[in-house]
C-alpha cells in the first residue's frame, strides 16, 4: 500500500532522516519506535506532506506522493494525527470534527461518521460545544483522533496517541486503534509506549537518529534483548 | 575630510548654471502644498531658463522635507553645504521654514518662503532675520481686510470663527480678524476649531449653527474648507462664509460643490480670472504644462517666488548669496502674478489684496484693497 | 568565567569609544566634516538612543510598545522648557527630559503593561498620541506652531548620551535583572512561576526605555531648532520600531547598526526627492523579506567576534553548536 | 437636547464609516494575525478606482463600486502573495514592518504617479435626500452607510462562522500545519481572507468618497489607524466588535467635538480606549481567555 | 516547623470556569518530606489543582496554606518565593536562553545586588553574579547538564529539556516541588532514569514533592502516598497498595488489571 524508498529529510543543515525505507501493507498496523529525537515525527510529517524530502520516493498505491501538498495527500486517503494534538483551540469540538471532513462532500456519510466518532469517544459528545482549547490533554487527544477519522482515511498516521493519557484511556485508545484497524483502516503508529505498541502491531520498525536500525514482526522485536534494553525499560 | 571645502559661492563645475535650492514638503502630511509650490517653481524656471540670467541658467536642487522640521533641517544643511546653492526657496509651512532660519542666517544664504505666513519668520523678538524673505502676505493683513469687508460690505454684527488650529496661518488670520471685528462693534458668538486632515466637521458646525451667527470666518486651506462648506450647507447653514488665499484652488469648487459655494468670499493676492495679461499668461502656460490643470494659490506663489529670486539674482549681477540677499531686500515694484511686489523693512511684501466672491463656482471680482 | 570576561569586554569597549570620540571631535573641530555630515551624525546619535531604548522594551522584555514617540515628545518639550523658558543649562534639561519621561513611563506603564500583545500596542500607541495632543493644546509651548529651541547640542554631549544609553542598557541586560526581563519575553507564565515579579520588571524596562527616549528628546529639541507636535505622531513611533526590528529583535548591536544605516540611507535619499519614500519603503520590504529576523537576528556583534576567534582555535562560546 | 441628539446622529454616521473600514481590517487581523497597516491604503486605492471609474470611465455608482471591490480584492491578494506570504513563518512583528513598508509604498507610489493633490468626488452620482425628524437633520447617505455596515457585518459574521471557507479560515488562523492536515489549502484560504477584506476596504473607499467628497493618496492613514483602534477596542478578530468599536469611536469623537474640545478629540478617544482596555483587557467583546497552563 | 503542622494544607479548595467545576472541595495535607502522587483521569483537574497551588488561578472557594501561611490570592511569583515551585505539563523553558541562564533566572529571587549596582557595575554586582553563576553550574552538575551550559534550551533533546525544567524549578529553592507529568513523552528506559533522579533530589534537598503522572510504574514506584482526583473531586487517597486495589480508582482510572 505504502512504500517509502530511501528518503532524506533536512531541517536546514540538520539531516533528520537519512535514507529511510519502509513498507506498509493494506490492513496492517505498523509501529515505529525509537528514542526522543530519532526522527519518528519527521517521518510522519514527510508522509503527510508537511515536510518535503530532499530525495527518495514515497509510493502510495503506486502513486508518487513525495513533495505533494498535504491537501492532495489527504484526498488520497492518508490522515495524520500530529504529535501534541494540535486541535483548533478556539473552535468547538463539533467544529473541529467538521473540519476533519473538510474535503468530503457526502453529507450523509459525514453525519454517520459523526455518530461513529461520538460512539468511540462519548466524552467528546458531552463536550461537543466546548472550545477545544479548554479540554484536558486526554480529551484533546481523543478529539485529534476523531478529527482524523472524519476524513475516512485508508491510512492513518498516529503520532504518540497515548502521550499524557491516563492508563485507562491508554488502554481505550489502543483498543480504539485496533477497532479502527478492524474496519479496514491501515495504521502507522508512532509510540513511546513501545510495549503497548508492539502488542497490537503486526510489524515494527526501530528508528535511531534518522536510520532504520531494525525491523520485523512486532512479536519478534518484542522478544529481542537489544530492543528490550533500549526501548522497553529494564523490567 | 569628506566634505570638500571648495568654493564659497555657487556656480557648480560648469560655471554657466546657478544652483538654487528648494526645500519643500514633497511627502508627508502636507505633501500636496509642497508639490504645488514645486510645480510653480518648475514652470517659472523653465521660462526663465529660456534666456537665462546673463547667460547663466538656474538649476534647481530640490529636497524633500517629509513635512517634518528635522528633515527640513537636514535638507537645508545639505543644500547649503553639499550642493552649495546660492539661495533656498521653502518651506511651505511656517514651522518647517522656521526650522531652517538658523542655517540660512549662519551660512548667509537667503531663504525665501513662498507660503510661510507666520509673522515671526522674518522678525524674531524685534530683530530682523536679514536673510529671510517671503512672497506671501503676513497673517494679520488678510484677517483685517476680511473683518472690514464683513462689517462694511456685508453689514453683519455677529460672526463665528472656525479655525484650523494646527496651522499658524489660520490662527494668525483669526486673531487679526477677531481684533478688528470686535473693535468695530461686531460680536464673535462662536469659536470652533479643527485640525488639518479632519474630514468630519459636523459636530463643530452643529455647535456653530446653534449660535445663529450672521457670518462665518473660516481661515483655512481648501482641502478642509471645501468639506466644511459642503457639510455646513447640508446642515442648513446658509449665512455667508469667508476665508483667505488658502481657499484658492480649483479643487475647492469640486469639493464643496458650486451651489454650496454661493455666498462665500475670499481675500486673495490675485484672481485667476483677472484680465491682467501677466495673470492670463501664467494661467495659460500653467495649463499647457500641467495637463489643463488650473493653478491654485500655491502654484502661483511658487511661481512668483522663483521670479522674485531670479529678479534679485539678475539685479545683483552675481551669484554671491550676500549680494542676492541685498537685492532681494531692495525689491520694489516687481510685477508678479500675485501682485506688484515691494518689500517693507521687515522683508514682508506689500501687495494689494482683492476680494472675490464665488458665484456658481466662478470667482468673481468684488473689490481691490491696497494697503 | 563569563562574568569576568564581561568585565574585560566592558573596559575594552570604553577605550574604543574614547578613541572614536576623539577622532570625531577632531574632524568636527577641524571642519573636515561639513555641516550636513555633522547634522547626519547627530541624527544618527539620537536615533541610536531611541532604537536602543526601545530595544530594551521590545527586544529584551518582549513588550510590544509602539508609543515611543510619546516619551520622545515629553523629553523634547520638558528640556526645551528648561532651557528656553527657565534659562537653565542644557545638561539639566537633558536630565529633566529623561526624568519626566521616566515618570510618564511609570504612569502609563503600570496600568497598561498588564495588557498583552496588540492590546498593549494599541494602548501605548494611544499614549503617544495623547502626549502629542496634549502638547498641541498647551499654548505655553506654542501649540501647533511649536516652540523654537536654541541649537545647544554638541558632539561631546551627544556622544556622552549615546554612550551612557548603551552602557546602561547593556549592563542592565547582562545582569540578573536583564535575565529576568528576557525570561518574561520568553515565557511570562514560567517567569512568574520562577519567582520573577513580572509587573515590576516590565515597568522597570519600560521606565528605563522611557528615560532614554526622554534624553533623546532633549537632544532632538536642541538639534532641530523647532519642536512641533506633528513631529511626534505615531508615524515617528513606527520609525523607531522599524529600527529595532530591522536590526534584529533582541539584538542591541542590531538596533545600533539599523539606526546608523537607515539614517544614512534616509540622508542619502534626499538626492531623490520625488522617489525617496518609494525607495525607502522598498528597502524596508526587501530587507524584511530577505532577512525576516532582522539584520543581526538575535545575535550581538560580540558573538561574531567570538565566532571568528573560535574559528582560529580559541575558546568556544557561541550559541550555534547543536548537540546531535 | 435636540442638539445633543443631532450630535449623536453625527457621531453614529462618522462611526459607521470607521466601522465599515474596521470590518475588513478585523477580519484579516483575526485570521492572519497580521496588523495589516496597508489596509488603509487599499481603502485609498479603492476610493481612487471608484473615482476614476465614475469620472473617466463614466460608470454609474454600482458598477464603480463593484469595479473598485474587485480590483481591490485582486490588489489585496497580490500584496499578500508578494509581501506577506514569504513571512508566514517569521515573527509577527517582522510582518508588521513589511506591512508598514507596503503601506508607505502604496502611498508614495500613488503620489509619484499622480501627485499628492486631492481629488473631489462628483456630487451627483447618487442623490439621496436628507430628511429632518423633529428638527434633527439626518443625511440619507449616512443612514445608507450605517445600513451597509450592519449588513456587511452580519454577512461577514455568517461567512466566518457558518460557512466552510470561514471555518477553514479560523482553522488556518489557529494552526496552519494542522489545517493543512485537514486538507485545507492554506494559501487559498489566506488569499480568500485578503480578497474579502480588501474588497471591503475598496467598498469603504468608494463610500467614503461619496460621503466626504475629498480623496487623496494619504487619506488612508488616519482612517486606517482609527479602524485599527476600533478593531482592538471591539476585540481583535471579533466582527461585531469592530462594528461596535467603530461606532463607539465615532460617537466619542463627535461628543468631544460638540463639547467644544475638538482639539482634544483624538486624545479623549485614546483615553477612553485605554480605560476600556484596562477594565476589559481583550476589548469590549473579547473573552478574556486565560492561557491554559 | 512545629511538629504536626503540615507543610501544605488545602482546605475545601475549588475553582469553577463558567459552569464547569474543574476542582471542588479538595482537602489535602502534605507532610514535610513526603513524596506524593496525584493521579486521575484526563480532565480530572490535576493541572488545574497545581494552578491553584501556584497562584496561576485564584481559587473561587476554600483556602490553601503553606506552613500555616495563607496563599490564596497571592501573585504566582510571591508564592514561588514562599516556597512552591513547579514544572509544566507542556514544557515552558526560556527557549532562547542558555541552559545556564535558565537556571540563573530561578536564582533571581536570591540576588541581592540591585539594578543600580548592575548598571554601574559595582563590586556587589560582580559578587552577586559570580555567586549565582557558580551555584547554577554546581547545580546543573547534579542534573548532568553541565556539558551543555551554553546551549540554548530549545536546542536540547526532549529528555534534557525535561530535566532542565526540573533543575530550574529546584533552583528557586522550593519547600514544595510540583511536577506535572515529568515523564510524559519519555520511553520506559528514560522514565526509569527520571524516577531515580526524583528520589535523589528529594533526599539531597529535603524536599516535599507532589507529582502528577499517568505512568503507573513511576507513580507506584516512587510515591509514598497517592491522591486520586476525578471530576474535580478527591475520590481516594492512600498508599500505592491501597490505591491499586481501590475499586473506585480502578473504575475511574486504572482499568481492570494493572501490572
Ligand atoms: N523544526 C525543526 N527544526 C530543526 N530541527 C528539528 C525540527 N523538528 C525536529 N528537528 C530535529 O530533527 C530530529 C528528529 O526530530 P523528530 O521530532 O522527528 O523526533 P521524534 O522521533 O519524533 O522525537 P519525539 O519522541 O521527541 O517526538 C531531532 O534531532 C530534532 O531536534
Ligand atoms: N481556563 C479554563 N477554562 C475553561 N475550562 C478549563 C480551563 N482550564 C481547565 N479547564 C477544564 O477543567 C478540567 C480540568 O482540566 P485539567 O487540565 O486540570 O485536567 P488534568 O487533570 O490536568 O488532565 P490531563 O491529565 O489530561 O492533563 C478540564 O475539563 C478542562 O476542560
Ligand atoms: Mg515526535
Ligand atoms: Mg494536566
Amino acid at each position: 500500500m505504502l512504500k517509502v524508498n530511501d528518503i532524506n529529510v533536512y531541517y536546514g543543515n540538520i539531516h533528520a532522516l537519512k535514507g529511510v525505507s519502509l513498507e506498509i501493507h493494506q490492513g496492517e498496523i505498523v509501529t515505529l519506535i525509537g528514542a526522543n529525537g530519532a526522527g519518528k515525527s519527521t517521518l510522519l510529517k514527510t508522509l503527510s506532506g508537511l515536510l518535503k524530502p530532499k530525495s527518495g520516493e514515497i509510493l502510495f498505491e503506486n502513486e508518487h506522493l513525495a513533495g505533494k501538498v498535504p491537501q492532495l495527500i489527504v484526498k488520497k486517503g492518508i490522515s495524520h494525527v500530529p504529535e501534541g494534538r494540535r486541535v483548533f483551540a478556539n473552535m468547538s469540538v463539533e467544529e473541529n470534527l467538521e473540519l476533519g471532513a473538510y474535503l468530503r462532500k457526502d453529507k450523509q456519510g459525514i453525519r454517520e461518521d459523526f455518530e461513529k466518532v461520538y460512539q468511540l469517544f462519548p466524552r467528546l459528545y458531552e463536550r461537543r460545544k466546548q472550545l477545544s482549547g479548554t479540554l484536558s490533554g486526554g480529551e484533546q487527544q481523543m478529539l485529534a483522533m476523531g478529527r482524523a477519522l472524519m476524513a475516512r482515511p485508508r491510512l492513518l498516521l498516529l503520532d504518540e496517541p497515548s502521550m499524557g493519557l491516563a492508563p485507562l484511556l491508554v488502554k481505550t485508545i489502543f483498543q480504539i486503534i485496533e477497532e479502527i484497524n478492524k474496519t479496514g483502516t491501515t495504521i502507522l503508529l508512532v509510540e513511546q509506549n513501545a510495549n503497548m505498541a508492539l502488542s497490537i502491531a503486526d510489524r515494527a520498525y526501530v528508528i535511531e537518529t534518522g536510520n532504520i536500525v531494525a525491523s520485523g514482526r512486532a512479536s519478534d522485536l518484542g522478544q529481542s534483548d537489544q530492543i528490550r534494553k533500549a526501548y522497553l525499560g529494564g523490567h | 575630510g569628506c566634505g570638500g571645502a571648495a568654493g564659497t559661492s555657487g556656480g557648480g563645475e560648469k560655471g554657466e548654471t546657478i544652483k538654487i535650492g528648494a526645500n519643500l514638503e514633497l511627502s508627508g502630511g502636507v505633501a500636496s502644498y509642497g508639490q504645488s509650490i514645486k510645480e510653480g517653481i518648475d514652470l517659472a524656471l523653465e521660462e526663465i531658463n529660456k534666456e537665462g540670467i546673463d547667460g547663466k541658467k538656474l538649476e534647481l536642487v530640490a529636497v524633500d522635507n517629509k513635512s517634518e522640521a528635522p528633515e527640513a533641517i537636514s535638507g537645508a544643511t545639505k543644500l547649503v553645504s553639499q550642493d552649495k546653492v546660492v539661495a533656498i526657496i521653502g518651506a511651505a509651512t511656517s514651522g518647517n521654514t522656521k526650522a531652517q532660519i538658523e542655517i540660512a542666517q549662519s551660512n548667509n544664504i537667503p531663504l525665501l518662503t513662498p507660503t510661510g505666513t507666520a509673522a515671526d519668520i522674518t522678525v524674531k523678538d524685534g530683530k530682523l532675520n536679514d536673510f529671510i524673505f517671503r512672497t506671501c502676505f503676513i497673517d494679520p493683513f488678510q484677517g483685517t481686510v476680511a473683518a472690514n469687508f464683513a462689517i462694511n460690505d456685508l453689514n453683519v454684527k455677529t460672526a463665528a470663527i472656525f479655525i484650523d488650529s494646527s496651522s499658524d496661518y489660520s490662527k494668525g488670520l483669526a486673531e487679526s480678524f477677531k481684533e478688528l471685528f470686535t473693535k468695530e462693534g461686531g460680536q464673535i458668538v462662536s469659536e470652533e476649531a479643527y485640525v488639518a486632515k479632519d474630514t468630519d466637521f459636523r459636530a463643530q458646525l452643529t455647535n456653530i449653527k446653534a449660535k445663529n451667527p450672521e457670518f462665518i470666518f473660516i481661515p483655512g486651506y481648501y482641502e478642509e474648507v471645501g468639506l466644511i462648506i459642503k457639510q455646513a450647507r447640508e446642515l442648513g447653514i446658509s449665512v455667508p462664509m469667508m476665508g483667505a488665499d488658502g481657499w484658492d484652488s480649483p479643487k475647492l469648487v469640486e469639493l464643496a460643490g458650486a451651489d454650496a459655494l454661493n455666498n462665500t468670499f475670499i481675500t486673495n493676492h490675485y484672481s485667476s480670472g483677472d484680465s491682467d495679461p501677466k495673470v492670463q499668461e501664467f494661467v495659460k502656460a500653467f495649463k499647457e504644462k500641467y495637463k489643463d490643470k488650473s493653478p491654485d494659490a500655491f502654484n502661483a506663489l511658487g511661481y512668483d517666488s522663483a521670479y522674485f529670486l531670479a529678479d534679485a539674482i539678475k539685479r545683483a549681477g552675481s551669484s554671491d548669496p550676500k549680494k542676492i540677499q541685498k537685492a532681494l531686500a531692495e525689491t520694489d515694484g516687481l510685477e508678479l502674478v500675485t501682485g506688484k511686489m515691494k518689500l517693507d523693512k521687515d522683508h514682508n511684501p506689500i501687495k494689494a489684496a482683492v476680494i472675490l466672491e464665488y458665484k456658481n463656482g466662478e470667482q468673481t471680482f468684488k473689490t481691490k484693497i491696497t494697503p | 568565567m563569563n562574568v569576568l570576561k564581561q568585565a574585560k569586554g566592558f573596559w575594552f569597549t570604553i577605550v574604543l569609544a574614547a578613541i572614536f570620540f576623539v577622532v570625531m571631535q577632531f574632524l568636527i573641530n577641524g571642519e573636515f566634516l561639513n555641516p550636513f555630515y555633522v547634522n547626519t551624525l547627530y541624527t544618527i546619535g539620537i536615533n541610536i538612543i531611541l532604537a536602543v531604548s526601545l530595544h530594551l522594551v521590545i527586544g529584551i522584555t518582549g513588550q510590544f510598545s509602539i508609543g515611543h514617540a510619546g516619551f520622545l515628545a515629553v523629553g523634547a518639550y520638558v528640556s526645551a522648557i528648561i532651557t528656553m523658558k527657565l534659562g537653565l543649562p542644557f545638561p539639566v534639561a537633558l536630565l529633566a527630559g529623561g526624568v519626566v519621561a521616566a515618570i510618564a513611563g511609570i504612569i502609563i506603564g503600570i496600568p497598561t503593561l498588564r495588557l498583552r500583545g496588540d492590546y498593549l500596542a494599541i494602548a501605548t500607541l494611544g499614549f503617544g498620541e495623547i502626549m502629542r495632543i496634549l502638547f498641541l493644546n498647551i499654548e505655553y509651548v506654542g501649540g501647533a506652531s511649536g516652540m523654537t529651541v536654541s541649537h545647544l547640542i554638541t558632539w561631546p554631549w551627544l556622544f556622552g548620551c549615546v554612550l551612557a544609553t548603551i552602557i546602561v542598557i547593556v549592563n542592565f541586560t547582562n545582569s540578573t535583572h536583564g535575565r529576568a526581563c528576557i525570561s518574561i519575553r520568553e515565557n511570562e507564565i514560567a517567569a512568574d512561576a520562577m519567582g520573577i515579579n513580572t509587573t515590576y520588571y516590565k515597568v522597570m524596562a519600560f521606565v528605563i526605555g522611557a528615560f532614554f527616549a526622554g534624553v533623546a528628546g532633549g537632544l532632538h529639541a536642541h538639534n532641530f531648532y523647532i519642536i512641533q507636535p506633528t513631529n511626534f505622531s505615531f508615524l515617528k513611533s513606527f520609525d523607531i520600531l522599524i529600527l529595532v526590528v530591522l536590526g534584529g529583535l533582541g539584538s542591541m548591536s542590531g538596533s545600533v547598526i539599523a539606526a546608523v544605516l537607515l539614517t544614512i540611507i534616509t540622508a542619502f535619499l534626499a538626492n531623490y526627492p520625488e522617489l525617496r519614500m518609494v525607495i525607502y519603503s522598498l528597502v524596508l520590504i526587501v530587507v524584511m523579506l530577505f532577512r525576516p529576523q532582522g539584520l543581526m537576528g538575535t545575535k550581538e556583534i560580540t558573538a561574531f567576534l567570538k565566532m571568528s576567534k573560535a574559528a582560529k582555535g580559541g575558546a568556544q562560546d557561541g550559541s550555534r553548536h547543536t548537540v546531535a | 437636547m435636540e442638539q445633543l441628539i443631532q450630535q449623536l446622529v453625527n457621531g453614529v454616521s462618522l462611526g459607521s464609516i470607521y466601522a465599515l473600514i474596521a470590518l475588513g481590517y478585523t477580519m484579516v487581523y483575526g485570521i492572519v494575525k497580521l496588523i495589516n497597516f496597508a489596509h488603509g491604503d487599499v481603502f485609498m486605492v479603492g476610493a481612487f478606482i471608484g473615482f476614476y471609474s465614475i469620472t473617466v470611465l463614466d460608470l454609474g455608482f454600482l458598477p464603480s463600486l463593484l469595479l473598485a471591490m474587485t480590483t481591490c480584492a485582486i490588489f489585496g491578494v497580490l500584496i499578500e502573495r508578494i509581501a506577506y506570504k514569504p513571512l508566514r513563518n517569521a515573527t509577527r512583528i517582522a510582518a508588521l514592518i513589511t506591512a508598514i513598508g507596503v503601506s508607505l509604498f502604496i502611498e508614495y507610489g500613488m503620489i509619484y504617479v499622480r501627485g499628492a493633490q486631492p481629488e473631489a468626488y462628483p456630487n451627483n452620482v447618487v442623490s439621496i435626500k436628507s430628511f429632518e425628524v423633529f428638527g434633527i437633520k439626518i443625511s440619507g447617505q449616512s443612514l445608507l452607510i450605517l445600513a451597509v455596515s450592519i449588513v456587511l457585518m452580519i454577512l461577514l459574521q455568517f461567512i466566518v462562522h457558518k460557512t466552510k471557507i470561514g471555518k477553514a479560515m479560523r482553522a488556518v488562523s489557529h494552526d496552519m500545519d494542522a489545517a493543512k492536515l485537514m486538507g485545507i489549502n492554506v494559501n487559498n484560504t489566506i488569499s480568500a481572507t485578503f480578497a474579502i477584506g480588501s474588497a471591503l476596504a475598496g467598498a469603504a473607499g468608494v463610500v467614503f468618497g461619496m460621503y466626504y467628497t475629498k480623496i487623496d493618496p494619504l487619506m488612508g492613514i488616519i482612517p486606517g489607524l482609527k479602524a485599527f483602534v476600533a478593531a482592538v477596542l471591539g476585540g481583535i478578530g471579533i466582527i461585531p466588535g469592530a462594528m461596535v468599536g467603530g461606532l463607539v469611536l465615532g460617537v466619542i469623537e463627535s461628543l468631544v467635538s460638540a463639547a467644544g474640545f475638538s482639539l482634544w478629540r483624538d486624545g479623549v478617544a485614546f483615553v477612553v480606549l485605554i480605560l476600556i482596555l484596562i477594565f476589559r483587557p481583550s476589548g469590549l467583546f473579547g473573552k478574556n481567555v486565560k492561557e491554559k497552563v | 516547623m512545629a511538629a504536626g503542622t503540615p507543610l501544605l494544607k488545602v482546605e475545601n479548595a475549588g475553582i469553577r470556569f463558567g459552569g464547569l467545576k474543574a476542582v471542588s472541595g479538595v482537602n489535602l495535607e502534605l507532610r514535610q518530606g513526603e513524596l506524593a502522587g496525584l493521579i486521575g483521569p484526563n480532565g480530572a483537574g490535576k493541572t488545574t489543582f497545581f494552578n491553584l497551588l501556584t497562584g496561576v488561578y485564584v481559587p473561587t472557594e476554600g483556602s490553601i496554606s503553606l506552613v500555616g501561611e495563607k496563599l490564596n490570592g497571592l501573585a504566582p511569583y510571591k508564592i514561588t518565593k514562599k516556597g512552591i515551585s513547579r514544572t509544566f505539563q507542556n514544557i515552558r523553558l526560556f527557549s532562547d536562553m542558555t541552559v545556564l541562564d535558565n537556571v540563573k533566572v530561578a536564582y533571581h529571587s536570591l540576588a541581592r545586588h540591585s539594578i543600580l549596582s548592575s548598571i554601574f557595575r559595582l563590586p556587589s554586582h560582580f559578587k552577586g553574579e559570580m555567586e549565582m553563576e557558580e551555584k547554577a553550574i554546581e547545580f546543573l552538575k547534579i542534573f548532568k547538564l553541565d556539558h551543555v551550559l551554553h546551549e540554548k534550551a530549545k536546542n536540547l533533546p526532549y529528555g534534557q529539556q525535561r530535566r532542565l525544567e526540573i533543575a530550574r524549578a529546584l533552583a528557586a529553592k522550593p519547600k514544595l516541588l510540583l511536577l506535572d507529568e515529568p515523564a510524559a513523552g519519555m520511553n520506559p528506559q528514560e522514565t526509569e532514569d527520571l524516577m531515580n533522579l526524583i528520589a535523589l533530589i528529594r533526599e539531597k534537598f529535603e524536599l516535599t514533592i507532589l507529582l502528577i503522572e499517568h505512568d503507573m510504574n513511576l507513580v507506584m514506584g516512587v510515591c509514598e502516598r497517592i491522591y486520586v482526583l476525578d471530576h474535580g473531586q478527591l475520590i481516594a487517597e492512600g498508599t500505592p497498595e491501597q490505591i491499586r486495589n481501590n475499586p473506585k480508582v480502578i473504575e475511574a482510572y486504572l482499568g481492570e488489571e494493572v501490572s
